[in-house]
Formats: C-alpha cells, structure tokens, sequence
C-alpha cells in the first residue's frame, strides 16, 4: 500500500535540509556559499535557489539563461547579418559594447506602445493566447539536464519534451484564427501545412536517436554519450538541423512569416507588448530546440570538467554548445532567400523524408549491434 | 507629434519609455515617390540606419514613424492617411524631399497633395532627393525632440542688415515673365525635312502604293521617322493594313488645339520582327472635333496599346470605341478634376516676386 | 532687323495736352465721352501699362487710370480721333474691278481671305490678322500664318460688331519676321496709318492693309440684344447681311429681314460722327456695293495692293468682271453727310484751312458760272 | 473655353469607399465562381507603390488588373508650363536612379529639333553618365528583386555597390542622385582627368565584390528555385504585350536602342547585346547582370577615349553662338542668357534613348515661337511593359507575384509620371 | 550577342553551389568589407562642386531677376530689400538643389556650399529672406572624423581622417561678358519711362523739355542686365557687346 504523502513529507520537502543534501557545489565560491546559509532567512533563500531542481528551472536552462539568451541571440543574430552585409549593425544604443541592449530597447518600446485589438478579432483570444503560449515554449527546460542539474528527472523526459515542443504551432494556428484577418489566415495554413512537413522527420530522427541510446531518459542520453551523437549518426544531426530550420521558420523556410509576401502572417495584427511576446516565441522555440540538440549529438553537459566551478562546467559546456547551434541558425539568414510554400513542402516531404528514414535504419543497426557497448 | 510626445514625458516611467522610443524608431514600409532610392541608401550599408535602432519594418501595426517618401498624390494621399490611422499611439512622421514639402518641382501639379495637410508632421527634410545624411540627421533631430520634449530646427541663419549697398531712389518696376506663349499657333505634326535616308523613300513609296487612296499625306519628318495623315475613317483599315509589318505600338499620344476647335490623335508604330524596321517609327494621326471626341481603338492589332488609350481617355477624354476599359479612371483618383490635359484646364502661375505689403 | 543706327540717346516729341491732368483724361473727356472714339483700340495697343481694356462688350475704358496711368501720353499720339481730319469719297485708286475668289467662299467674292492667302504665298507676309467669331458670333481674332491653317479656322464672312484687332497686331509685329497683313473697317486701317505715322516699326512691320466698305459698325452686346429681341437666335445664326437697304439674318431653319433704317438706334456714336464709307487710306478696299451678288468690288489704291492684285490674275485664283461706281457714289455721298455730326472744336487745324480753300474756290467756281449764265 | 483654376479640396478625409478601377461585373462574377479577390495595395511591403488587383482560385492567379496612378505627378501637363531647359529637371524625375539615360532622351529631342552637333568630348561623358546610371539601376531592381524574395544580403549588397556609383556620379555633377547634368549641346562642367580615373577605378571595384555578389545570390539555389520557370513571357506574347528593353532581350528579340539607332557614342564603342530566349524571370534577372558587366567595360573604353582628348570644349558652338569663346567649357554665367530663350522650329521631334529598364519615348510638340512646348510626350519603361508584366502574371502562384514583381524592375514613379 | 544559358540544377551542382554560398557568407563573417560611414558621427568628404546650401553676395548683385526666372520650381522669389533693389530669397521647402540659379547668375552673387544635412521644425521656417542667405548659416555638426572614398589596388577603402571638413569651398570668380543697352529704332520709342523706372542701377535717365522727352543710356553705369529689354512694350532695345574689353 503506497504510504500516502502526509503534511510532515511535505515540510519535510520543503525544509532546508532536503534543499542542502542536492545543493549546486560550486567550490570556487564554497566559503561564501557556507556563510549565506547561516543567515536565517536568506539562508533559506539562497539554500533554495542552489537547489539543483530550482536551480535548473530558475538559473540555467531555465528563467535567467532564458532571458538573456533571448536578450543576446537577436542582438547577436541583428550583429552578424550586419557584418556579413558589410555594414555595422545596431552599435550606437551602447556604443561601448556595440549596442548590445538594442532589443532591451526594442522591448520596452513594444512595452510601452499601445495594444491595438482591431474591431474583429476575437477580443478574449486575441489576447490571452500569446500568453498561453509559453506554456508549450517553457514547459521543456524543466527536463532539459545540464550535467548534474536537472529540473525533473524522468525516463520519459526526451518524449515529454518532444510532445510539448510540437505543441507549439496548434498555439499558433489558434493566435492566427483569433486576429481573424485574411492575412493572418493564409500565414495559419501554411504554419499548419509546415508543421506535419516538418514534425514529422523532427520526431523520425528523434527516435532514431532514442534507438542510439537506448533510452529516452536525458540525463542517462548523456552519460552514455562517450562518443557525441553527431558521430554516431550524422544524418540525424542533419535532419534535426533542418527540421529545426523549419520549426523556427528561419531562412530559407520564412513562410508562415513571409513579411514580404504576407507581412509576418499570424502575428501581422499584433502590436505593442502583444507583439514583442510573439516576435520572442520564435526566439525562445530555437533555443529550447538548439539545447535539445546539443543534448542529443554534441553530448551537452559533458566535456573536460573545470576544477573550480564543479556542477557548474556542465553548465557551461551545455550553454557553449547551444550557442555554437543557435549562432550557426542566425548565419543562415544572412545566406538564403525564402522558398515558396509547394517548394518546402516537397523538399521535406520527399528528400528530408528519405534522409530521416535512412537515420531510422542507421539508429535501428547501432541498437540492435552495440546495445551493449553504449548501455 | 505633440501628444506623442507628451505622451512619452509623462508618468514616473517616463526615462524609460524615452529611451526606449528613441534607439527604436522604426519606419513603416510606406514606399510613396522617388525619395524611396536614398531612405533604402540610408538603410543600407552604406550609412545604415539600423546603428541608430532604426530597422526599415513591414507592417504598420508594429512601427511608430512613417517617413514620407517624396510626392503624395491624391491617390496616394488616402493610403498615408490609412497608415496613418493604423499605427499604435507613440507614431511620429518624417517628410522627407521637396516634393513631399511644398510639392517642389511639382507644386503646381492638378494630382498633389501636401503631407503636412493630410497627417501632423515632426520634421521636415528639404532636397531632391535629400541625400541619407539628412535623413539620419532627421532621425537624430526626433530622437532630441522625444528626449527634450521640444522640437528645434537644426539650422540658424544670422541677419545680414543690405543697408550698406547702394540705393535706389524708388521702388523699380517688376519685368514681365520671361515664358512667351504663342496665342494661336498653328500645329503641324508633318513638317518635311530633307534628311538623306533613301531606305525611306522606298518605304514610302511601298506604303504609297499598298495604302492607296487611304491617306491625305506621307511626309518623312526626319531620318527613321514618316508620319502619315489620315481620316479618322480610313484609321482601321490602314491599322490593319500596317499591323502585318509593324508589329507593336510606340506612342499613343493626343494633342489638343482648342483655337482650332480638334483633337489631334496620333498612334506611333514599329517593329521588332523585321530587322531593317526596328529604328523606324510610323506616325499615324488624324485630326477629331473637340465637341464629339471619339476615335476608334486599335488593341485589336496591337494589345500593346491598350494601356496606352486608357491613359488618353484619363488625360483628354477621348473615348476609344472597342477598348473594354473605356469610363473609368486608371491613373487619376476620383476627385482629380476632369481630363485635366485639356488646354483650357489652367495651373497656378509662377510668381517671381514676393508682394510688398505696405 | 536691317540697319538699324544704335543710340544712346534719342528725343521722343509729345502732344501737347488740351486740359489739365493725366493724358488718359484729356483722351477720356476729348474723344470718348464727345462720342468721337470709334473703338480702334490703337490707345489700347500702345499704352505701356496695358490699362487701357478694349472688349467688344463696352466703351474704351481704363479702370483704375488714377494710379495705373503713367501720363506718357502714348495714347493721344495714337489716336486719330484727337485731331480729327474727317475723310470721305471714293479716293484715288489704282484699280477698280469686282473679283470672285475660286478658293475661298465668304460673305460675297471672299476677296478678302483671297488677298490675303495670297499675299502669304507670295511671302510678302507671314502672317495674317483675320477676325473669326466663335459659335455665339463674338469675334475672335486669329493669327493665320499659313493657307491651309486658314481652311481649318471659321474666319470667312462679316461680323458686324467690333473686334480689338490692333493689340493682336502688336503682338503679331512683335514676332514677325517677313511682315504682318491686317484686314480692318475705316476706323482701323485709319488707326494703323496713324500708328504708322507716329512709330517706325509699325512702318517696317506692316505690308499689307486691307480695307473693308463700311456704314456702321455695332457694340456686340447691342448688336446681341437688338437681334434677340428680333427674334434671331445666334447660335444657329449662318449668315448676316446689309444689301439694298435691308439687314438680312439667315439662320439654319429660319430667316429674318428688316430695314437698316431701325437699326440706327444702336449706332454707336463713333459711327454717326465716321464719314469714310470708301476706306480711303487702305492698300485694297473690298466691299459688296457696286458689283454683281457673288462677287466683291475691289479698290486697288497703293502699288503692294496692285502687286498682289496682279498675282492673283496670273495665278487665276479669281475671276474677275466690271464695278459701275455710281452706286458707291451715292453711298459715300450718304456718308459725307455725316460731316455736320463733328462738333466743330474737334476738327483738327489742317482740315479746317482746306475746307476753307474747297468753299473759296466753290464760291469762285460758281461766281463765274454765274458770271457765264449772266452773260 | 471655361478658365477653371484647378482648385485641390484637401485635408484628406479617411475614405469611406473603396475606390478601384474595375470593370463593373468583375466583382460578381468572382464570387459567383468562388474565387479570391486580394487586395495587393499600396502599402504592402511586396508591392511597390501600386494596388495590384488579383482575382484568385486557391494559390493561382486567374487575372491581375494593376491600380496605377498612385505617384502620377502629372509631368505632361507641366512640362507644358515651362522652359525648355526647366523641363530637364522634370523630365528626370521619373526615374532618378537612371539620371543619365532619363534626361537624355530629352536633350537629344531638342538637340534634334535644333540640328545641333554635340562635341566628342561631351559625347563620351554623357555615355560615362548614362552607363554609370545603367549600373545604378540595375543594382537597384537587383536588390529589390533580393527583398522581394527575403534576401536580406541581396538587398544590402547591390545598394553597397550603389554607394561608389553615387561617390562617382557626386564627383561628376555635383550632387548624388539627381545630377540634371547633361544640358542641350553638351554638359554643364567639363569632368577632370582625376574624377575619370576615380571612375575607372570604381569599375574594378564593382567587378571585384560582384563575384561575391554572384556566389551568395545570383547563383543561390534558394533563389534559383525561385526565380527558374516562373513568369514566363515567349517571344511573341514579349512583342504582343509590348515588352521593351532587357525584359524583351529576356524573351529572344534582339532589340536594343544604343545598337539600332546608334546615338552619342555607341557606335565607336566596342559591346555586346545578351540575349537568352527562356524568357522566364531568371532569365530576365541573368539578362541586366550581364548588362552591367557590358556596361562596365563601355565605361573603361570611354575613359580611355577621353584620355587622350583636350580638357574644355564640352558645349556645341551651334548652340552658344554669341557666347562661344567665353561659355564652351564652363556654361556658368550664361546659362539663362543661352538657354533662356530657346525657341525650337514647328513639328514633332520623337526621340528614342535605351533608359535602364527599356525604350524611353520622348515627343516633343513645338508650335516654333513660344519658348514652352505646346505638348511634351514621354513614356517611361514602366509604363511599356506594365502590360507584359499583368499578362505574366496570370497562371502563376500568389507567392511569385513578388518574384515576378522584383525580375521586372517594377518602378511605378517611372511608369506614372 | 551573348546568349544567356539558365543553368540546370541537377542535385550535385545545387550542392555545389549551398556550399558557395556558404563559404562566401563565412568569408564576409570572417573579413567584412565594412563600407558604413556612421554619420552622426562621421561625416563624407563631398567634392568641392558639391551642390548644397546657397550663399548670397549682395554687393554683387545685379538685380537682374535671372535666376528667379530659371528656377524650375518657382523657389527664388525676388524680395524687395530696404533700398529699393530687389533681391533673390530662396524657399528651401521647393529648392531641388539643381542649382541652375548658380549656374545662371552673371556675376557669381550665387556660391554653392557644402550645407546639405539640415532639418526643419515647420514649413514657414524653410523660407530664407535674402538676409538670411549672406553670412553662411550654424548648423548641428557632431562628427570628429571626415571619410573619404578612395579606391587602392582593386578595392574600396573608407580614409578616415579626423579634421572637420570645411563646407564653404572658395569659388573664384568665372568669366563674364560685359554688355550695355542701346536703342536700334529710336523713331519707335513711346517715351512711357517704363525702362527708367525698371533699370535696378538707373542707367537710363528721362527728362521732358517743353514738348519733348529726352532720353539718355549711361554707358559706364548700366551692367547689362537685359530687364529694360524685357520691359520696354515696343521691344526697341538691344544689348550690344562692349567692344573694347569685351574681347
């Protein structure tokens, strides 16, 4: 008989001592750490934040990486595209640091502008969803481990962050439905249209994956990662990169959002602080994806570990290689054009397609021969 | 605009919300006139725009600053106006070249409009076309003027008192224009010149004889260039005839002579297949009463002229039987005064001299 | 413009002025308001501001003369009527035939669209002033400069009713190169001798003057009111005419015919005091008296009017038959009468000396055929 | 006659109808057969500033009807109020990118009219200016062609490449874009050998950064599959619909001004015509690529030809008669006193000149004694092949209206005057 | 007559060319042929015909009305100063900076200048009075460097240099052709005095004796202007080369 989960489990959760047995050890700043604690309240605080599940959600995948991240990438993407057209990009907003807080400064314009709701959109919808749809974007970082810290640790967490993260695009489609305006509309159908193009391969080489490892648990993905999964099977690396090109409809797949053709297709009624939460979705959709895939095949967390800093390596490495991803998604926009919806969708469907069932059948052989060797 | 930036001064997170606004103005998408050429040069690499948080943006939902391109037409005067509305609160405009001013070259023109009459206007941006500097300067002028709360042009001329030079004893006489308008001249299209160009006497001697007794007259007005004078009844017939060798239509033109009481319509053909045709131009014209101005149209031979007539009938009038599109405007909007080509449709007169008021 | 001598300094002689005050008021209270002004607008042509406005529908006037006229006195030198040396008979000619033009129709032999088609061709001008009406018969004044233009323009046939031909003719000396043509009622060709008298470059610039016979002429405006309230619709008015006695109205449907007699009530005064039926001082004068219907009388009277005379024959654009010149006779001795209508003060000084030499040799004539019969 | 002095009633209301110049029975028709009827209006980040009217079945076009008008600037109508020599000015306002060729279809009107012969020095600076603006133009259609299809470096790239064009075009005449420089019988300045040799100079440079320029879009696959097959126009639909310059070369015919009726210099100049008979947008875009590399070694031949000629002497003497000693290099000083008065002789002068994006008509009426035109004729590019471009339209997908759009060289300033 | 072959994308060479694409964008990340001038606070070094702003010379003046008459847009009105002349004032909001004025003005009172980043508030303020054109006008200059477009070897080099760029180029003088009225037809003449009254440096002088009108051209004073041939209603006046320097 399950022993029911009375109140003392639950103090017993919430006190400082369980926060202390799975705390962040971080030896370079171990002394301050120890002095923190003993202050009663901040203690507690400070306890609760180094707590590695709290850890994950608050510092690293989770809120704080988040932000900045999301602060960096547009700035960082903005700077490259610039560089490659020969050109400055945004400098003068902090001419020291080479306008960094640029979208800082787009933001809290977008914050302060007025939210415009036109006459028939449906009111109610039109504003909650773009709300809503951080759930399905936020949902994965708590299963996304960086070495030793990981928010819930499950065996199923690489399919609960697959199924979260296809999720997405229904979001989308509601957000086009609700500004109801016939651009909008066209931009949903061809969001709906990319997404069974792209989902489909996006989960074929995520399974393969599996296939490789053995095991759909994240943390254990990594530990067996002796060899980067890239190695293992290159041609999931390529397909999961292109998938997640279409995902975040990025150049050469920029179709639901075509803003010449359709200007910015679902969102295209959005203005004010409704607009900048939407422009970041697609932002925050390629970083949870460029972790995912520097979990799967650069084996995130897990690299040469930095005496000092102890859980906190993993972190870095898992940070560095997601930015190695994200960098090289921002490098393609500077390069292609955009294709046309028939065209997309034949290459996913016909080549992308192939490619995937080809990464199955490698994933099935290294399962089926060396279950041993990578168990 | 004063209430934006009102707007934008008030309220205790007011740093903020300068300073937000000011490193992002983006400018909607709004191409008007020719000025178009130097934003995009001030939004390319060569000056680029966006080091000032300026990012040239689609939609007009998600921008706060129009910059007014140049010209705005009647036409185009309601879509600035629709933008306009369009925009989220904090929305400033920017007009930029002379047209876009006091119409500059243009300020006589029957199709224009002032930006400054049709929207509130922040500042104003002089040149055609000005060149990118200046429109970063006006960028930079805004970004002042949302920051302090108060425009200030960026230009200040200092008095230079002309009592030194010497006098004149009384107010001179003002000299007439130097424009001489002849009052009714007469309008010849077929004014021969003796050009040598024997490939064209042969050409009018072939068309002499294939249109027989079709044409008043076939002069060769200069090297590559004949013009022939017909009947608005024989028109078709010889359209017909010069559509076999001719294969498209240069010009569809119409003169208007109101002191002789008719229309001149002229059609200038020529062709691309046969090889030793293609400088040459044929002139066909013929002369229509102003009072029933009607003239047959020929986009059954050549398709090549029907957007051609339709601007004919916009500007003068004349009504092409056969062309679908006849009634309708095409290139005008709908309260531009009618067939403004007209002789007797007047502009505003240059004025060369400020009045003295006394 | 052929030799011309190139001065620095030059004297100009100016009337001397009858009344105290601006020129403009001794032309008013001397010419124009005595009734003596025939509406030549010769003032009208040569006044520097451009003050003076001669429109078919009133007296000669100059609105705001009290600023606007700069007392040059260009107008009392213009006009023929401030010295009034009246003229009258049928004056000295050269020819006297009646011609029927082949090319032209008009009012009758079209003798003067002839002439002067021709003397263009000859290139004796390059251009003609012809006076055309519009389609309520007000008179237009068009510069022909070549034959064909001529059969495009509806100038053919008589207007009756004044036209301001002299400020077109300034315009028209202005540009000209070969040399100006004008066709004019007694009162201009009259006006543009006296212009020619006073300035030099009417002298070089005008070839040709065309005279018409004349009774009287009418304001367009009287002349209007009068032929409604007859019953004449102008806008399908053909054809006006004054033959034997009676002014004939030939309209599309109708006709309407009455003795000249009634019309004297809208003589204007200019008329009443003009006693020059013949056009005295014109190269060529045409005119219907005097010779069959169809064809025109033509009084050659200066050598350029025989030269063009003599192209005309050679070229056989006209045929030609006999004028019995009693009948013109008689007309210009009905005009002669008019003499008594000059109030006496206005004739100028030079007439009156002569009109005494013309009584004393009368008186000598008839002492001595009284002197005969006695005997 | 009713003298009305054209009144303009404005402020502008936001308006209440929705005007569109369409046959009256389109709109039923296609809602009784189910289509689309979308809007692509002026201020649509893919359109340009003209409506374009499609009526559509699912994603293909049945019919496009354009809405020009929206930049008419009614240049007939003034040019008839104006000097000669003001109408220069106006007459290049069209198309300000092409300043070369645009004003001197104009000039060579009158030059013609006049019977003037223009000096061999200011011939061959005029064919530096027209080939300079040629390039201009086609970098620009480039890189709007580029933001039609999301490119981004597409477009920073060609206005990059603009920016020595302008440098050069400013060191020429004095000013960026709009230089009015070319004036009846000659030039205004005569151009020293250092800004030549700048200009020389800038040819390299453009050669050199267009070979990136091709790697990263011309041969772009992305922008190959978008541009290969679509649009296309045969050779004789080109002539029907009376398709000019390199959009007509695109479609097979072999018709270009500068080689028919040779003017200026193009006769004593060494180039080729590119011709490709596809005819579909890419071909068209491959057509003005090729033009600027013709372009660029016309302007190397003209530089050297001018290398080797006297400085001075850059206006006709027919034209300056009395101020020929004093005016013939530099007209400063006696430009009102040559040109003020320029009375051209009766008849119509029609003068032919290959602008940048095809055959520009100039037809100017005199009536030989008032110094203003009694009727000025022009017709721009835009507004020849605006006709070829509908028809191209029909049959294709929504998503290659910007494709087609951008291989045109759609610019409707030029094509509403 | 060049041919122009569209290729055919057969799936090696659109390989081919994703990875020249590629390589080239890596290049430019890599090694940027950066070309921006920042403006607010680098400025470009324009040639010295530049057409910008334009200054006035009032002493040189003639009062001749040609450039008001050859302005394209109407933007020079002549203003009627305190001394009875009239001068040119400009209304930047029309000026298209053609500079035609420049080109026409006899006696060089017109000299361009380098002014061309300038921004105005309102409408009004763009209109210039002819006071405002003489002393080169204060604008808002922020920049420290001056760039210069200068091509080396095969390529475009931006040269930096820090001094400010002098804006008002010094323009010598240019040729002029001395020229005074004179009367072809004296016989003509309607002694009205319009001339007199519209000659700017009263030349021409008019006194009436008794019955007569004398009237006198003062060689030494008139410029040449050509206005009283324009006036004069009967165009009887001519202006003639003076012959001696005139050569």
């Amino acid at each position: 008989m399950p022993e029911l989960f009375g109140v003392s489990d639950i103090l017993d959760v919430i006190s400082m001592q369980h926060f202390v047995q799975n705390m962040v050890s971080i030896p370079l700043i171990q002394p301050v750490i120890d002095f923190l604690l003993q202050i009663p309240v901040l203690g507690y605080i400070v306890a609760l934040i180094l707590w590695k599940p709290m850890f994950a959600l608050l510092i690293f995948p989770g809120l704080m990486t988040l932000l900045t991240v999301l602060l960096f990438i547009i700035w960082f993407e903005r700077k490259l595209t610039a560089r490659i057209q020969w050109r400055k990009g945004p400098l003068e907003v902090l001419r020291w640091a080479g306008g960094v807080i640029q979208a800082l400064a787009d933001g809290l314009r977008y914050f302060f502008q007025e939210v415009i709701v036109h006459r028939d959109a449906h009111r109610l919808y039109f504003l909650q969803f773009p709300i809503l749809i951080f759930i399905p974007v936020l949902l994965p970082l708590l299963f996304i481990p960086a070495g030793t810290i990981v928010g819930i640790k499950s065996p199923y967490s690489l399919a609960i962050t697959v199924a979260v993260v296809s999720l997405i695009p229904v979001f989308i489609v509601a957000i086009g439905w609700a500004s109801n305006s016939r651009f909008a509309y066209i931009g949903t159908v061809r969001e709906a249209f990319m997404y069974f193009a792209y989902e489909i391969p996006f989960i074929i080489s995520v399974i393969s994956m599996i296939l490789v490892y053995g095991t759909a648990d994240m943390v254990t993905i990594v530990e067996r990662q002796a060899i980067p999964g890239i190695i293992l099977n290159p041609i999931a690396a390529l397909v999961f990169f292109i998938t997640t090109v279409m995902a975040t409809s990025r150049l050469p797949f920029e179709i639901p959002e075509a803003d010449q053709e359709i200007a910015f297709g679902p969102f295209v009624e959005y203005s004010g602080i409704m607009f900048g939460l939407v422009m970041t979705i697609a932002y925050e959709k390629m970083y949870i994806l460029s972790l995912l895939m520097s979990i799967l095949f650069l084996g995130g967390g897990n690299g040469p570990a930095i005496p000092l800093l102890g859980d906190i390596s993993g972190v870095i490495w898992l940070f560095i290689k997601a930015m190695a991803v994200m960098v090289s998604l921002a490098f393609l926009r500077s390069i292609y054009a955009r294709l046309r919806l028939d065209q997309a969708l034949r290459v996913s469907w016909t080549t992308i397609m192939k490619i995937s069932l080809v990464s199955l059948a490698i994933g099935v052989i290294i399962n089926l021969t060396t279950v041993g060797v990578v168990g | 605009m004063d209430d934006s930036v009102d707007f934008l001064n008030s309220g205790i997170f007011a740093p903020f919300k300068k300073w937000g606004t000011k490193w992002s103005l983006w400018p909607v998408h709004l191409v008007t006139a020719c000025c178009g050429v130097e934003l995009a040069h001030a939004y390319a690499s060569g000056y680029d725009g966006e080091r000032l948080g300026s990012l040239n943006y689609g939609i007009a939902r998600q921008t706060n600053l129009i910059i007014v391109e140049g010209a705005i037409t009647r036409k185009m005067a309601r879509v600035l106006k629709i933008t306009y509305e369009q925009m989220p609160e904090p929305k400033f405009v920017i007009v930029m070249g002379a047209c876009g001013l006091k119409g500059g070259l243009f300020w006589n023109g029957y199709h224009m409009v002032r930006p400054s009459d049709v929207v509130p206007v922040d500042f104003f941006v002089p040149g055609c076309p000005p060149t990118p500097e200046s429109l970063l300067r006006a960028i930079r002028a805004l970004q002042d003027k949302i920051m302090s709360g108060e425009a200030r042009s960026t230009i200040e001329f200092e008095k230079y008192d002309l009592s030194g030079i010497k006098a004149r004893s009384e107010q001179p006489l003002v000299p007439p224009s130097p424009r001489y308008c002849s009052p009714t001249p007469p309008i010849k299209l077929d004014v021969p010149r003796d050009v040598d160009w024997e490939f064209g006497e042969k050409l009018v001697e072939e068309m002499k004889s294939e249109l027989k007794g079709l044409y008043k007259s076939i002069t060769i007005t200069d090297k590559n260039r004949i013009a022939i004078h017909v009947e608005k009844k024989d028109v078709v017939t010889i359209a017909s005839k010069l559509s076999k060798k001719f294969d498209h239509v240069k010009n569809v033109n119409v003169i208007d002579i109101p002191h002789e009481d008719s229309f001149i319509v002229e059609y200038q053909l020529s062709s691309y297949s046969v090889k030793e045709l293609m400088p040459v131009i044929v002139n066909i014209f013929a002369r229509i009463p102003r009072s029933d101005a009607r003239f047959p149209s020929l986009t059954v031979f050549w398709p090549s002229a029907d957007y051609l007539e339709r601007e004919m009938y916009d500007l003068f009038g004349i009504w092409f039987d056969g062309n679908p599109a006849m009634g309708e405007r095409f290139l005008l909007a709908p309260d531009t005064p009618e067939f403004p080509l007209r002789k007797d449709r007047k502009l505003r007169e240059e004025q060369y001299y400020e009045e003295v008021k006394q | 413009m052929g030799t011309q001598t190139e001065t620095l300094e030059w004297r100009v002689k100016i009337p001397e002025k009858k009344i105290e005050g601006k020129a403009w008021l001794n032309l008013k209270k001397r010419v124009i308001d005595t009734g003596l002004c025939t509406h030549c607008s010769a003032c009208a042509l040569v006044c520097p501001v451009g003050g003076i406005i001669s429109s078919p529908n009133q007296e000669i006037d100059f609105p705001e003369w009290e600023e606007n006229c700069i007392d040059c006195g260009a107008c009392i030198r213009a006009c023929h009527r401030w010295e009034y040396t009246p003229l009258y008979d049928l004056g000295d000619y050269i020819d006297l035939t009646a011609g029927k033009s082949k090319r032209f129709k008009g009012q009758d032999g079209a003798m003067v669209t002839e002439f002067m088609a021709s003397a263009l061709e000859m290139g004796l001008i390059d251009r003609a002033l012809f006076v055309g009406r519009d389609d309520e018969w007000r008179p237009v004044i068009y510069h022909i400069r070549s034959v064909d233009q001529l059969k495009n323009t509806r100038v053919t046939g008589t207007k009756y009713s004044y036209a301001s031909v002299l400020p077109e003719l300034k315009k028209a000396v202005e540009v000209t190169k070969k040399g100006v043509g004008v066709i004019g009622t007694p009162c201009i060709v009259t006006g543009v001798r006296k212009l020619q008298s006073e300035f030099k470059v009417f002298r070089d610039k005008i070839n040709l003057v065309v005279g018409l016979f004349c009774m009287e002429n009418f304001y367009y405006y009287q002349l209007r009111a009068y032929l409604e309230q007859k019953g004449v619709d102008l806008k399908k008015l053909v054809k006006m005419d004054i033959t034997k006695g009676k002014f004939i109205a030939t309209m599309t449907d109708s006709k309407v015919s009455f003795p000249v007699k009634e019309m004297d009530e809208i003589v204007p005064h200019g008329c009443e005091s003009c006693t020059d039926f013949a056009n005295v001082l014109a190269d060529v004068s045409v005119g219907s008296v005097g010779s069959k219907a169809g064809y025109s009388t033509v009084v050659v009277r200066a050598e350029v009017g025989k030269k063009v005379l003599d192209y005309i024959k050679d070229k056989g654009y006209a045929d030609f038959s006999k004028v019995n010149p009693e009948i013109i006779e008689k007309l210009t001795k009905l005009k002669k009468k008019r003499i008594k209508n000059i109030p006496e003060e206005y004739l100028s000084v030079a007439f009156k000396e002569d009109r005494k030499k013309n009584r004393e040799n009368k008186e000598n004539k008839e002492n001595k055929e009284n002197k005969e019969n006695t005997e | 006659m009713t003298e009305r002095e054209v009144v303009l009633d404005v402020p502008v209301q936001p308006p209440t109808d929705l005007f569109l110049p369409i046959p009256k029975k389109f709109l039923e028709e296609a809602y009784r057969g189910d289509d689309y009827v979308v809007l692509v209006g002026p201020q649509h980040p893919g359109s340009g500033h003209m409506r374009l009217i499609l009526r559509i079945k699912g994603d293909v076009i049945l019919e496009a009807i354009p809405d020009p008008g929206y930049v008419h600037r009614c240049m007939e109508k003034l040019a008839e109020n104006r000097l000669y020599i003001q109408n220069i000015p106006l007459f290049e306002r069209p198309a300000i990118m092409d300043t070369g060729n645009v004003t001197l279809g104009y000039v060579r009107a009158i030059e013609n009219a006049l019977d003037v012969e223009v000096p061999e020095r200011a011939k061959y600076i005029r064919m530096i200016l027209a080939e300079l603006s040629r390039i201009g133009t086609h970098l620009y259609d480039a890189g709007i062609l580029a933001v039609f299809l999301g490119h981004t470096t597409g477009f920073m790239w060609p206005f990059a490449l603009r920016e020595p064009i302008v440098e050069a075009i400013t060191r020429i005449s004095g000013v960026r874009v709009t230089s009015s420089f070319i004036i009846p019988g000659g030039v205004r300045r005569d151009v020293p050998w250092k800004t030549l040799e700048f200009v020389r100079k800038t040819t390299f440079v453009l050669e050199k950064r267009l070979k990136s320029f091709e790697k990263i879009f011309i041969r772009n696959p992305t922008v190959i599959e978008r541009l290969k097959d679509v649009g296309v126009l045969s050779k004789e639909e080109a002539i029907k619909f009376g398709v000019v310059g390199p959009f007509l070369r695109a479609s097979g015919v072999e018709y270009d001004v500068r080689a028919v009726e040779p003017y200026e210099a193009y006769d004593s100049v060494s180039w080729e015509i590119p011709i490709s008979d596809h005819g579909d947008s890419y071909s068209r875009f491959l057509v003005r690529v090729e033009e600027i590399a013709q372009s660029i070694s016309i302007i190397r031949q003209a530089v050297n030809e001018l290398r080797s000629m006297p400085e001075g002497n850059i206006i006709s003497e027919d034209i300056l008669q009395e101020y020929s000693e004093v005016a013939s290099s530099d007209i400063r000083g006696f430009f009102f006193k040559v040109f003020g008065n320029l009375v051209l002789p009766s008849g119509e002068f029609t003068s032919l000149t290959e602008a940048a994006r095809g055959t520009l008509l100039y037809s100017i009426i005199s009536d030989g004694e008032s110094n203003i035109p009694y009727r000025a004729r022009v017709i721009t590019p835009g507004w020849y092949y605006l006709k070829g471009f509908m028809e191209a339209l029909r049959g294709e997908r929504l998503a290659d209206l910007q494709a087609i759009y951008g291989s045109f060289g759609y610019f409707p300033p030029e094509a509403d005057r | 007559m060049i041919k122009i072959k569209v290729p055919k994308l057969k799936m090696l060479d659109s390989v081919k060319l994703h990875v020249d694409a590629l390589l080239t964008g890596a290049k430019e990340a890599i090694r940027p042929g950066t070309i921006t001038i920042e403006y607010p606070r680098e400025r470009r070094k324009l040639p010295d015909n530049f057409r910008g702003y334009i200054l006035f010379s009032p002493e040189r003046c003639k009062s001749c009305w040609q450039c008001s008459f050859v302005c394209p847009a109407n933007a020079i009105k002549m203003e009627l100063a305190s001394n009875n002349r009239y001068y040119p004032s400009i209304d930047y909001a029309k000026c298209i900076f053609c500079h035609f004025c420049v080109d026409t003005c006899p006696v060089t009172a017109l000299r361009p200048t380098k002014i061309h980043d300038v921004v105005y508030k309102d409408l009004e303020e763009m209109y210039t009075p002819t006071e405002g054109m003489v002393n080169p006008p204060k604008i808002i200059r922020e920049e420290k460097y001056t760039v210069e477009y200068v091509v080396e070897g095969r390529d475009l080099i931006l040269k930096r240099t820090r001094e400010m760029d002098n804006l008002i180029p010094e323009i010598e003088p240019h040729a002029e052709v001395k020229e005074y009225s004179t009367c072809f037809d004296p016989e003509s003449c309607l002694a009205c005095g319009l001339c007199v009254n519209s000659c700017p440096v009263e030349a021409i002088s008019i006194t009436t004796v008794g019955q007569e009108r004398r009237l006198k051209i003062d060689r030494e004073k008139c410029y040449g202007c050509g206005i009283c041939v324009n006036v004069c209603p009967m165009h009887i006046l001519k202006l003639v080369k003076r012959p001696e320097e005139g050569g």
